[in-house]
């Protein structure tokens, strides 16, 4: 590929925005014979020129991609008429806040930490994308572990999962939490 | 927030801390024996399926355990220590999880969420079949899907039918026996059980009448049988 | 609609992004409760912005969308035939085979009997020439169901009577599913 009056980041900012789902530094390299740490350079310039805007880059494990920015979510909820409240039950956010600070891990794991069956509602975290299949674990039965997705990163208007807060740091925070 | 689910715990964890929680106490040992009877006022109540107190149950024997060790010092054993220590890890791990989620839910309830780009696909769409799959091959798959997800749901209802037990309706038949036979042996009263849980129903009911003063149980040396007689 | 600290720019640029075909500043007015004199100039000030970067706003008489620039169009090519090159994956190919054999269906009809969350595989199935639209069921937000398109039910000839599955051994399945 010559790249004579290329501009490799314009080039990595058309991908993002074509792709149909989150894409790697690898897969774009693939796709333009950039050099993968060039496209990281890149990719961090991309975050911080869109910043302020209304679309942003996001970032989940090795994957990125654009979405709108979180502050704006009344307003696109209101065009694509779709609802915005969630309905996620108390027992639904445990089992996501166990998974996300856990993951990679198993639904007996996770059972294990809240002392009840969980079948249902991991399912039910599965069918809304917040949660997918990361891998086997190697042991007995080699049982099906757990992880986060890009979702989850939107559905909480995170720019990447590390900006939660840490376990630790939430409980010494009693009270402040529920007054938000 | 807790109030909303006092009726309807996720599980004993659940009630536990949130008995614990309601006393304002922290998780400690000390804790745990003085919301041992409220904890066991909430089993007594449940009406729920037999599987699914067997776990509330579990934590009510440690729990008792706590409780004699209070009234009976130095009958403490090396593993049994261990347990406690572990529930008590257990309860402040799922803590720690309880208050992350209910920071997620603030998090939530700002309503700033990300949306992905819904346009139709930019690219002009160009048939391209999987390979190697014929008709056959394609129903194949379809059939495997279907009976996977149907597998999935007689499960739930399974358990619907397992036989209720609570501590009251047990507290009830061993009056009965003990009224119709004066004087009874555990292992007779025992022997109606046809489960685990069952047998921890039983047992729990018998140390709860015997903390109410019903009932009186004597021993004539260890290992051996226990005599069960009214006290009413 | 409050604006304390809205940022009516950024608002409507995630609405380009987001918009499912491209939109007037009549919609977005409307979407936002932005004047459109005022809507124009900043769509003036996003079209000027975007000059330079890989992602474009374009304008069709009344409408605008957000387009990929011109000029990467060879890379962006290369990325999407990439995905299309891959062959399908068992997720996409059970995907498909429920959606041959139980269409027309929705997205959350697919997840339901799946599981999982079914989002970027029917995706790739549109893109793949292998699904499309055919209609919008008539229950509560009117979600669009899928079927099978022309050229599939040919390649597989499930036109043909002894291609298509016995009716009895599909009554069996079809109880199941309808109890969940």
């Amino acid at each position: 590929m010559t790249t004579e009056t290329k501009n490799p980041k314009s080039i990595i900012e058309s991908l993002l925005f074509v792709a149909e789902k989150p894409i790697s530094s690898k897969e774009i390299a693939d796709a333009t014979g950039v050099m993968v740490g060039e496209i990281q350079r890149h990719l961090k310039e991309i975050e911080e020129d869109f910043r302020e805007r209304g679309i942003r880059l996001i970032r989940k494990g090795e994957y990125f991609s654009f979405v709108t920015a979180p502050e704006n979510a009344k307003e696109v909820s209101l065009l694509l008429n779709e609802e915005l409240r969630h309905d996620l039950s108390t027992a639904a956010l445990e089992t996501l806040a166990i998974i996300a600070y856990k993951q990679p891990l198993t639904r007996s794991e996770i059972e294990e930490i809240r002392g009840v069956n969980s079948d249902s509602i991991v399912r039910n975290l599965l069918i809304r994308g917040l949660i997918a299949e990361v891998g086997r674990k190697e042991t007995v039965g080699k049982p099906i572990m757990y992880g986060t997705t890009m979702e989850f990163v939107q559905f909480f208007g995170l720019d990447k999962e590390e900006n939660l807060p840490k376990l630790s740091e939430l409980s010494l925070f009693e009270e402040n939490t529920e007054s938000q | 927030m807790y109030s909303v689910r006092d009726e309807q715990f996720e599980g004993p964890l659940d009630l536990l801390l949130s008995l614990i929680e309601k006393e304002k106490l922290d998780i400690t040992q000390i804790s745990l024996a003085k919301i041992t009877g409220a904890y066991l006022e909430k089993i007594g109540e449940m009406t729920g399926e037999s599987s699914e107190i067997a776990d509330f149950l579990l934590i009510a024997a440690k729990l008792l355990y706590i409780k004699s060790k209070e009234l009976i010092p130095g009958v403490e054993t090396a593993e049994e220590e261990e347990e406690i220590a572990d529930l008590e890890e257990r309860l402040r791990e799922y803590q720690a999880y309880k208050k992350a989620a209910l920071h997620f839910d603030g998090m939530l309830s700002t309503l700033n969420r990300s949306f992905t780009k819904r346009g139709k696909p930019e690219v002009v769409t160009t048939f391209s079949p999987p390979k190697d799959l014929d008709s056959a091959g394609l129903f194949a798959i379809f059939s495997e899907v279907m009976n996977k997800a149907a597998e999935e749901i007689p499960e739930q209802t399974e358990i619907k039918t397992e036989k209720k037990v609570t501590l009251e309706e047990r507290r009830t038949e061993i009056l009965t026996h003990i009224k119709n036979s004066k004087k009874t042996s555990f292992r007779s009263i025992l022997a109606s059980s046809r489960t685990k849980s069952d047998v921890i129903v039983t047992f729990l009911a018998i140390l709860e009448m015997i903390k109410q003063r019903e009932i009186k149980v004597e021993q004539d040396a260890n290992f051996a049988d226990f005599t069960v007689s009214g006290l009413r």
